[in-house]
């Protein structure tokens, strides 16, 4: 190939560069190693780590990531290399697999959220709430955003990071003390003529399942948009879809993807069909090929970077259309009446652990509350926990200052009685 | 020439899951319920539960099987064949990165649960920064990003930061005319108004407009080195020069870095703050579209400014702070797509310091034999010497009507992916050609041989590929009808 | 009526290994060799060891994954649709039972270890035993069988030692007309001579006929039920009383078992040695060809002649007995092949006792619809209620010079794979359809619709049947030329 | 489709059934379970079990058995419902896949063995032993077997099982004390003019290399055939090939098929050229198809029971396709110069071992040795190491009364110095 090309070595090919930018010395890497040492390195780490499921512990945390089981098929699925090692799928005509799976992830997301249009996928929900906020920013042209404090405080500090270097004002709002539902008086009080959206989530953070259409009467009244916004996505299979909601932006984890310390997910924006030419990323459509069979395209591209450049909705490009498909798969071996049974699993759990325990908020749950600590600290009971191959819930404190010696619990259809037993006698 | 690579073969139809579904039917059998069922409606309220949703697939574990092992065979891939897009680095993607990333200890790890009990997770995360701080020739990185995209958005917000730290963070970034969508796209979104520079005739920066164009409201410029027409940027140094000389920063998109792996290093050559794109660089999978990750990484002055939280070093034991005062803030929740990490490690373990150049060497090899071989039938605008990637234009061929596009559908019909069309700007009609040093001689000579038969196809039977492609089981989609009246879901047929 | 199934697309060309090698290409990399290299010659001595073996592959990763991946979008599979093979049981393999089989505790477990690190594999195994014995009703069980071929080896010896034990292991075996091609290759490699009885007019076995065959050399009668024209032997209980009224014993081909479980056990009808096919009615993948597991099921009398070792519980702890003077000696070494026991435990857990019943029922409802779709259009010989599978046969097809085989191909353009052909050898021209309860209603519909568009194009336009398959990427195959001349391995052209 | 039927419940399918055959009680096995129970079952049954590599444990067990790393793509390809959900490529036209790959297995499996013809696989080398003994006796008319004591015990075992009931006499001839190959001397004078086929093994039970072309030698001045059994297919990738044999009896478990307790593997036979035609089991060919193009399907299936019944020369069906098509993909990934490589990692691993410990044979060795015990009862030895997570060798008196206090030592390129040092440790 060198002879082809004219050249005599292959340092040849970099002969031309300016002097100077060459790197001569070797990189300080290890030398190339065979997949059984890079497999038992894996390994090694792993161990290194408490694993739920993986090497005995159980774990009650969720706050934006759940422990649900993975149905084997999902991996089936997207072990496959003609999806997993294909692009973006530009050239419809030889990428029909991945197209109709992703018509079929956007009708899923809207059948489950009420909403009309449900784009291909974002990263994940803390990246799109920022995208949904903007979104309502270019469909009002309004300035401010407004979210309640019950959302999910690393979605509302990325919210914040995006929104501070644009300039874009950002407020809060409260919760009810008591019942953990939205504080709707402080609502009222917060919201102005030049709220662009009011952003809550449900359940939120606390667990709990808001009243979307109250505060939907509000925003609406006011003329923003309201975006909901959701971290547990299989409480879609037995909530009330928010309908009323202009925007949805949530979090498909919870759909067959492992939570591996945090990353890659699935976000995901769903709208009302008017607001179809606001939302961000990837869409694809339902066409025809030229005999006339029905055939799927990326559509309505002139939303995007990479034609409209600078006028674009979003600079998003890469999604995480592997883990949309995950969730597709998920969804299909769960189907409408899996999914229901799924939630009310969880939502059994969660509440039998929480009749062992003192919840702090009296607002409805679905799979995961908030326990009063009273007679020990909550690091203490989590400490206790570790040594029983427990992982507790996650300390509210350090995200609300106010809600002292309290923790986040979490039950899902992986969380076994005996552990759940075992924490409620830590606690007692 | 005739078709060598391919031949047809039936292939399975298959309708949508919700025209599949039948009522009653299950994929899915759940664990019994170890403690008391509660009643829903009881619990939530009946105004918070939903009746059934409505037309939700109810399909068997076969159906499901069936329905996506039969789309999986609508879909052309690289573990199929060359897929030879520009600028997205379509090499091989190992089969060990995805077990590695399915260990149990890598997999089932929760973000919040102790850092006593991750440390594992954390020394992955280690060693994947000190690795591509030595790729890079950085000082610091973080790994939150989630794509390239998204790693721009971080790099420019910390430019704005440590500007604004200087008290003014400036208004304009300046962005070649041969630049990804995303740059402009990023700047906008960061605040910041995008001036466009034109490239000189030989498709690099020109230094001296550059000069004239720096001014005190200019943040920074973003540049892709190689860039994108796969050209080494020569005056790299010089541009560093310049924007510094005004106290602006230089941003390099490193969407390209496949082409200096181990040869060639950015923090060497004055970059300021870089993304890389785990998803090309360090062959974590496509998947269709995603998941990437695209980590920043930036010299000792921006190094303030990362987001919160960075991993650090307590003793002996790893832990996050998140007591950053000039933090930009999170750009995502947690720590970034961790699982594409666990990949992009194992590729860096699997060649390790000494085949990483190698690797870098053999993208250069497969571009420059390309380029070589279709030189003779492709127009090609910029004439410097390529890296990973070689960019012709339709040029000769427009002259008989017909355009990248079409070109690239017909080759379709060859049994190869297409090239990256119609990008960058700078060429009229681009066909950008990145084959990667995972290719063989073999694959290459036979898309050589496609590529060269469909140009004397446009002299002799121009018809032929104007109405390609001709043997795929959907012929030529009707992309425009999909945009002017958009159906973006399924609906039941009343 | 046109083809709804199917259309086609390209399928990637690939050459053999051998062809695509080039000298010096590697898909590996060795860990680092942490003791002394050893030199080859000098520890084993030059005359033992090998210089280069000669025309072996020499190919890279991604060309390993590319090989394998385009010749397996050449292959039809039951993931990609109904696979309606008579006999073979080709219902959906889960794949919740190759992650059973894959867990480390199950795959990285050494036959020689000792018991007491082994006792997991052992409780498998038990519970394996439990499970069949219940479904078939008999009282004891070898796992050790590695197919239903090796199984009825397996059960012959047991007839032959049990009746030498008797002073007599007699000289003959009868075997039905209808029986598989294995039954009488069986007989025959256990030193049986073969006695065919040739069926009654409506399939089944002749009784009277039975009666006046069976002597004092008849060892036994190795029977199908149901038999291989899908019908349960309605005379099972007298052939039994006859066998055994003259010391002979019966032996019952389970390979159809599918019919049964759940609602009907051989244990209760008199047979005294059966195998089953976990590769069939245990849904373990048949993979191309296997592997299998034939496991024999005998009645108590027969119990102390089972192959070596045993499983034994002694104490509280599983153990293996080889203590066994009566036994017919190992089959195989060591316990069987174990993994596909795994994925049968996996399956039988899976529809549980509840669940076994159930998906029987719906095996035969599949076969009856099937039968009714097409009896209309095709011969059926034996008119008797079809169980698990319907066996038309080419009579009225074949006045058109169309034979079943030529239909099978014209099946293929249809999107289908054939039914089973030409089997059994009391159906002239047989088509045998097993559908198996896995597949969907709107599957049968489709393959029914198939089936009768093709009569029709018998009819109309034989030729177009008579040439097919059209459609595949490989044509008609000449398997006449490859028997004649065989070339069974690749040399390199010289 | 019961009314299509004409039938009215789903019973009445079976309603025909004779009286007294039914089974009308409820099967006394558990109701279904979930995926999530069932692998949970699966991993509580395997922690019960020592995993080599899975729980920690390093084990010194060959003997047959070998653990070997299996590379990635082996699962990868396997996995793919096109070749893990096909039956046997009757039908050529879309069995392509499954028919190329057999080929290329044949193909290696000559390439390494040094024969003419390869079948598509045998169920393992226990019963490919027995099936080429048979071989033996149509191809040369004649009565008797003679198996050499070192070759594996239980392969022995099943030859043995297989002829007594056939009335086929078996003989057996010595192993020489002191080096532990063949006691030629014992084999001149067990030979008779009856005997079909002399069997050994190379690398024999003792890990020791034959010297084929001496007992062919011998074999062929009588007019025997002289069958060569491997257990230990990695040792091909090193030794000179049997090509003085005239049937190759092997197992093909070393090529990443995992121990799995002992199956499912895949044996195998070749031959010469010359008996192609009393080969047992499938065999592919090449042709070409109406078009022109090259093709492969199956071909003389006049040998086989299908066609033959009770005339074929064996009654094997279902075979061990997808288990050689892992071996297929792990010869392609390691190639020419890998499986070399292996082999002399397998070599010096054993080599390194065994100079810390007494060796009872002189002859030379594989991957696998016996070692005297002198000062400790092996199974004391065995226990000592058990307490240390290593699963020590085979005692050898089970099989061998005469080799008191020996264990079978087994090294590959899985086991790690530390261990092997560990070892040596314990026995001193
Ligand atoms: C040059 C260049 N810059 C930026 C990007 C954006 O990266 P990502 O798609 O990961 O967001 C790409 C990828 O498409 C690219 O090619
Ligand atoms: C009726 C019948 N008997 C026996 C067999 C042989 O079983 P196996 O292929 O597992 O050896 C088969 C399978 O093909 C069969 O259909």
């Amino acid at each position: 190939m060198l002879d082809t090309i004219g050249l005599k070595k292959i340092e040849d090919l970099v002969a031309h560069l300016p002097s100077g930018v060459r790197y001569h010395k070797p990189l300080a890497i290890e030398p190339g190693r065979s997949e059984y040492d890079i497999l038992d390195y894996f390994k090694a780490r792993g161990a290194e780590n408490a694993a739920a499921g993986g090497n005995g512990y159980a774990c009650f945390l969720g706050a934006g990531v759940y422990n649900h089981y993975r149905p084997v098929m999902v991996d089936t699925v997207v072990s496959r290399g003609e999806f997993l090692t294909s692009y973006t799928p530009y050239q419809a005509e030889i990428s029909q697999g991945t197209l109709t799976a992703i018509f079929e992830f956007q009708t899923m997301i809207c059948q489950l959220t009420g909403m009309d249009v449900a784009n291909a996928s974002m990263y994940d929900a803390s990246t799109a709430v920022p995208e949904a906020a903007m979104m309502a920013i270019r469909a009002t042209g309004r300035s401010h955003i407004l979210t309640a404090r019950s959302v999910h405080p690393e979605y509302r500090e990325v919210l914040h990071t995006y929104t501070q270097h644009q300039g874009i004002p950002l407020d809060e709002f409260g919760y009810d003390a008591e019942s953990g539902l939205l504080d709707i008086e402080d609502l009222s009080r917060t919201i102005t003529k030049d709220t662009a959206a009011v952003i809550i989530q449900t359940p939120n953070f606390f667990g709990i399942v808001e009243n979307v259409k109250q505060a939907a009467a509000i925003a609406h009244e006011h003329g923003s948009l309201l975006v909901v916004v959701f971290a547990e996505a299989v409480s879609l299979g037995l909530l009330e879809p928010p309908r009323d909601a202009d925007i949805v932006a949530g979090e498909l984890q919870s759909f067959a993807i492992p939570p591996s310390y945090g990353g890659p997910f699935a976000g995901v924006i769903a709208c009302k069909e008017k607001w179809i030419r606001q939302i961000p990323g990837r869409l694809v459509g339902e066409t025809k090929d030229s005999n006339g069979n029905r055939a799927f395209c990326l559509t309505l591209a002139t939303r995007e970077q990479h034609i409209r450049r600078e006028k674009a909705t979003s600079n998003i490009c890469t999604n995480q259309a592997l883990i949309a498909l995950m969730a597709t798969v998920f969804l299909a071996v769960y189907g409408k009446q899996g999914l229901r049974e799924l939630a009310v699993q969880n939502l059994s759990k969660a509440h039998y652990l929480a009749s062992k325990l003192k919840p702090r908020f009296s607002g409805p749950f679905f799979n995961e509350f908030v326990a009063q600590a009273e007679t020990k600290s909550v690091s203490a009971i989590n400490k206790t926990l570790e040594s029983k191959k427990i992982i507790g819930g996650l300390p509210l404190e350090k995200f609300y200052p106010e809600l002292k010696n309290t923790m986040l619990l979490c039950c899902t259809e992986m969380t076994r009685k005996p552990q759940m037993d075992q924490v409620a006698e830590v606690f007692a | 020439m005739s078709i060598q690579k391919v031949r047809t073969n039936p292939t399975q139809n298959e309708e949508l899951l919700f025209e599949r579904s039948s009522p009653g039917k299950m994929g899915y059998q759940l664990p019994d319920l170890d403690v008391p069922m509660v009643d829903a409606a009881e619990a939530l309220g009946a105004g918070n539960t939903r009746s059934e949703i409505a037309d939700f697939p109810e399909v068997s574990e076969v159906d499901v099987i069936r329905h996506f092992t039969r789309l999986s065979t609508w879909n052309y891939a690289i573990d199929l064949g060359l897929y030879p897009l520009g600028s997205c680095t379509m090499k091989y993607n190992p089969r060990i990165n995805e077990q590695a990333a399915r260990v149990d200890g890598m997999a089932w790890i929760h973000p919040y649960q102790p850092d006593s009990l991750s440390q594992g997770a954390m020394q992955v995360i280690a060693e994947v920064e000190r690795c591509l701080l030595e790729i890079t020739g950085m000082d610091a990185i973080t790994l939150q990003p989630a794509a390239g995209a998204h790693g721009e958005f971080t790099g420019i917000l910390l430019i704005h930061a440590a500007l604004a730290a200087k008290g003014n963070p400036r208004k304009k970034l300046l962005i070649p005319d041969s630049a990804h969508g995303t740059n402009p796209a990023t700047a906008h979104m960061a605040g910041y108004k995008v001036e466009n520079i034109a490239s000189n005739a030989r498709g690099m920066v020109d230094t001296e407009a550059l000069a004239r164009a720096v001014d005190e409201d200019v943040a920074g410029i973003m540049i892709t080195n190689p860039s994108t027409i796969g050209v080494f940027e020569e005056n790299i140094s010089q541009v560093a020069e310049i924007m510094h000389s005004k106290g602006a920063l230089l941003y390099m998109d490193g969407a390209n870095m496949n082409a200096l792996a181990g040869i060639s290093r950015p923090g060497d050559f004055g970059v300021d703050v870089m993304h890389l794109n785990l998803h090309k660089t360090f062959s974590t999978p496509h998947g269709g579209g995603g998941p990437g990750a695209g980590p920043v990484a930036v010299k000792q002055h921006l190094e303030p400014f990362l987001p919160i939280p960075r991993l650090a070093r307590v003793g002996d034991q790893w832990s996050w702070n998140y007591d950053r005062p000039q933090s930009v803030g999170r750009v995502r929740a947690f720590y970034g797509n961790f699982g594409v990490l666990v990949r992009a490690l194992a590729y860096i373990m699997a060649h390790g310091g000494n085949g990483l150049p190698r690797a870098t060497y053999d993208a250069l090899l497969n571009a420059n034999y390309i380029r070589k071989l279709l030189e003779p039938y492709f127009d090609m605008p910029y004439k410097e010497p390529s890296m990973h990637e070689c960019v012709f234009s339709d040029a000769r061929q427009s002259k008989q009507g017909v355009d990248t596009m079409t070109i690239a559908k017909r080759l379709i019909d060859y049994g190869f992916h297409p090239y990256t069309v119609a990008f960058p700007l700078i060429v009229k009609g681009a066909l950008m050609i990145e084959p990667t040093e995972t290719e063989s001689k073999r694959e290459l000579d036979l898309f050589a041989d496609a590529m060269v038969s469909i140009a004397k196809e446009v002299d002799e039977t121009p018809d032929l590929v104007k109405t390609a492609p001709h043997t795929t089981r959907t012929a030529k989609v009707d992309e425009v009808t999909a945009a002017r009246k958009p159906i973006v879901r399924w609906k039941r047929p009343s």
